[in-house]
């Protein structure tokens, strides 16, 4: 299995049966191959539609029916389509239970930056911000460190926040941290990570308590 | 009855430079690309538009802004279009940027009379700047007001004659919400079917919404 | 016809092909039987109906279709049902063409007092204050005075005000205002109706501008 | 999948003295009559009632309030039953009494994630005072504040098995609304159908709001 795929894996065990669920672009996508036995859950995306099945053959593409990502997707029994600002109504009133995001960067305090690089061409924020303050449970997927080396947890975000409440959880190919009131605690490496590698790679303090 | 159904020249012909538009569609999903390409052709400028994407490098809305025809444009996510970013760096183009929700949130306002409305999104970042806020059950709100628009272009899957829409999957996205918030609403269809063939309890927006409707595919 | 459906039939005159027209109680619902020929109009109820229909016949009353005040209707071709929260946002985002509504008291600007008299247990405002701020237009009819010969067009309404928006039309059984920037004027008086009469029984200023 | 069929006594025990229950309905259109009268028969008491009326003399929810179990009542229009009048003139019934749209926009603000909304309605009346209000557009707008509840009871017509919810004629009024914006959501319903039997497109009431679904005339 490969490092994305071992994250997502892990997020996928922190869903419960029944639960609603947003992913996000890039690994979280990944949440929905890695569900344990007996656990069902409703994928929301805010394009509007809950129950989002596989991508489907090409053969059997729908241009009307895709995810947030613009991606083809299925729909599964039991689903429905609603309109936008209904399915932001449902993420802004608490009705999705977890959603699962990237970032560019989690900070001390655990609240994430994920939706600007300033100075690049990119415009956009999308539902990023209404995840952030509406879902029940966020947890955030994302790899370590940047390509170029740099941490990804750190004290202070350099790029602008998405909101100023922390997420609940950061999984990463090192570790997994539980945001706490005091802020960042270490509570799981993955397997091969070392503490020391941990610290080595974040720049963020963070408490330790490993099971 | 009324006469809504109307051929594309006709129905773009109503809008005129300077005037803001809402265009339904989630990135090209959902989106009226028949009216935009007949707005293309008639050559109105100066827009502002309200769109949550301004479409795709040389696709839809694209074509129009390529053209240096709007002036504005408001929405959530232009990052699937690097045209935006690049003439808003330029300074060819205003942009104002909302969170998703609020973008909807406000369309929505403005077509139900709500003056304006309180969300946690964007409250304590970039975007919340400058936005006035309010406490609200221990946690901070940012005011965000209402969103209108001369003339809504939209795109739904039926119409009956009396103007009942209703939509395909996710192809129905920003489109019945901007429906409500526009003075003109023009709605490109696949299909127009008489008054009465349309069940009653799944018309997903009501006639009273649309002023024109467009087949799809009819004469240019 | 009697003096109800007189000032029905009078209101009916203002409305033109296309309407969607809300309907209070009383007089108001007479409304519909009086449309000129070639006029359609889409009768809007509260409750969640755009395009009511007449009243059935007893052997077909469905009890889940009823108007806004719980009588049972039926539906046109063409007709949508929709949540309440809907309906509203229709109402107050001035997607309602005209609201005729009966009214205690209206004042010398043309304000309506229509849903609270102090004192009495009656306790109720329904959707009156959302329909004078958000139809269109709003025309108010309803007798001149009221049963013991009190005038309803008064200086300052004794009552509590709907709205602070003024009306656009008064249809008693004596006369028509227009309401103006100046406040009431009187265009019309209705047959047999004399201004000396209607000066008589109206305790507000208005001005006179009979065709 | 989560078993979301349970008997009304199950469903109604969730109800505690002291809460605050939306109740949908028209008058008694649309009003979950069976769950109401399961509630009366359970003995709660203290309750705060979130309803456009609340019954009629003798029928629904009345039944609780004759019965002294109501504390406070919020609503728009009591003027069909007397006896809510009665109550609150000899002071045994609190009573909060707010324009119909003003009302159900509180509700759906409640269940949206909206802390509060600027609406026309009420701005220079009694029911206005002491409200906070802002100039809009050169027009005065009062604040209102989003609504929630504990539990809400809700009557729709046809459910699947996960909860999907769709309603029938004017019964369909609150009901919708009010199952976005409680804690613990119940519906009493006429049918309940396997999942994939309704179309996706016209559900009214996706899963996600809904926790329990009581088959009318179910055994008690």
């Amino acid at each position: 299995m490969d490092i994305k795929h071992r994250i997502a894996a892990r997020a996928a065990q922190e869903l419960r049966d029944g639960d609603v669920v947003n992913l996000g672009i890039g690994i979280p996508t990944l949440v929905a191959d890695h569900l344990p036995p007996g656990v069902d859950v409703y994928l929301h995306t805010e394009n509007g539609l809950l129950g989002v099945g596989p991508a489907p053959e090409e053969w059997a593409v729908d241009p009307d029916l895709v995810n947030a990502s613009k991606r083809p997707v299925t729909q599964t029994p039991g689903c429905s389509y609603f309109a936008s600002d209904q399915s932001f109504a449902m993420i802004r009133g608490g009705h999705v239970d977890v959603a699962i995001l990237g970032a560019l960067q989690v900070d001390a305090q655990g609240r994430v930056a994920n939706w600007s690089v300033p100075g690049e061409t990119v415009l956009g924020v999308g539902g990023a911000m209404d995840l952030l303050v509406g879902a029940r449970r966020v947890i955030v997927t994302m790899s370590h460190i940047t390509r170029d080396g740099q941490p990804k947890i750190v004290q202070n975000c350099s790029l602008p926040l998405t909101a100023d409440r922390p997420v609940d959880l950061v999984i990463t190919d090192l570790a997994v941290f539980r945001v706490m009131e005091t802020g960042l605690v270490l509570t799981e490496l993955m397997p091969g990570a070392t503490l020391e590698q941990v610290r080595r790679r974040t720049a963020a303090q963070f408490e330790v308590q490993l099971a | 009855m009324k006469e809504k159904v109307v051929s594309k020249p006709e129905a773009i012909a109503h809008i005129r430079d300077g005037m803001s538009i809402m265009v339904g569609g989630f990135g090209l999903v959902g989106a009226p690309l028949e009216l935009i390409d007949e707005l293309f052709r008639q050559g109105q400028r100066d827009l502002t538009v309200i769109s949550n994407n301004v479409g795709e490098p040389g696709k839809g809305l694209s074509r129009l802004l390529e053209a240096g025809r709007i002036r504005k444009a408001i929405g959530s996510y232009f990052t699937s279009n690097p045209v935006v970013g690049e003439h808003a760096l330029a300074g060819k183009l205003e942009v104002e940027l909302m969170p998703q929700g609020t973008f909807t949130e406000a369309i929505r306002a403005g077509g139900a009379g709500i003056g304006g409305f309180y969300t946690r999104a964007s409250a304590g970042t970039q975007l919340g700047v400058g936005k006035e806020t309010k406490v609200i059950g221990g946690q901070t709100y940012v005011l965000e007001y209402a969103l209108t628009a001369d003339v809504a272009l939209i795109r739904a899957h039926k119409a009956d004659r009396l103007g009942n829409l209703v939509y395909r999957k996710t192809a129905r996205n920003f489109n019945p919400v901007m429906a409500t918030a526009a003075k003109l609403v023009i709605a490109e269809v696949d299909e127009i079917v008489e008054v009465g063939e349309m069940d009653p309890e799944v018309i997903v927006t009501p006639h009273l919404y649309v002023d024109f409707i467009v087949q799809r595919g009819g004469v240019a």
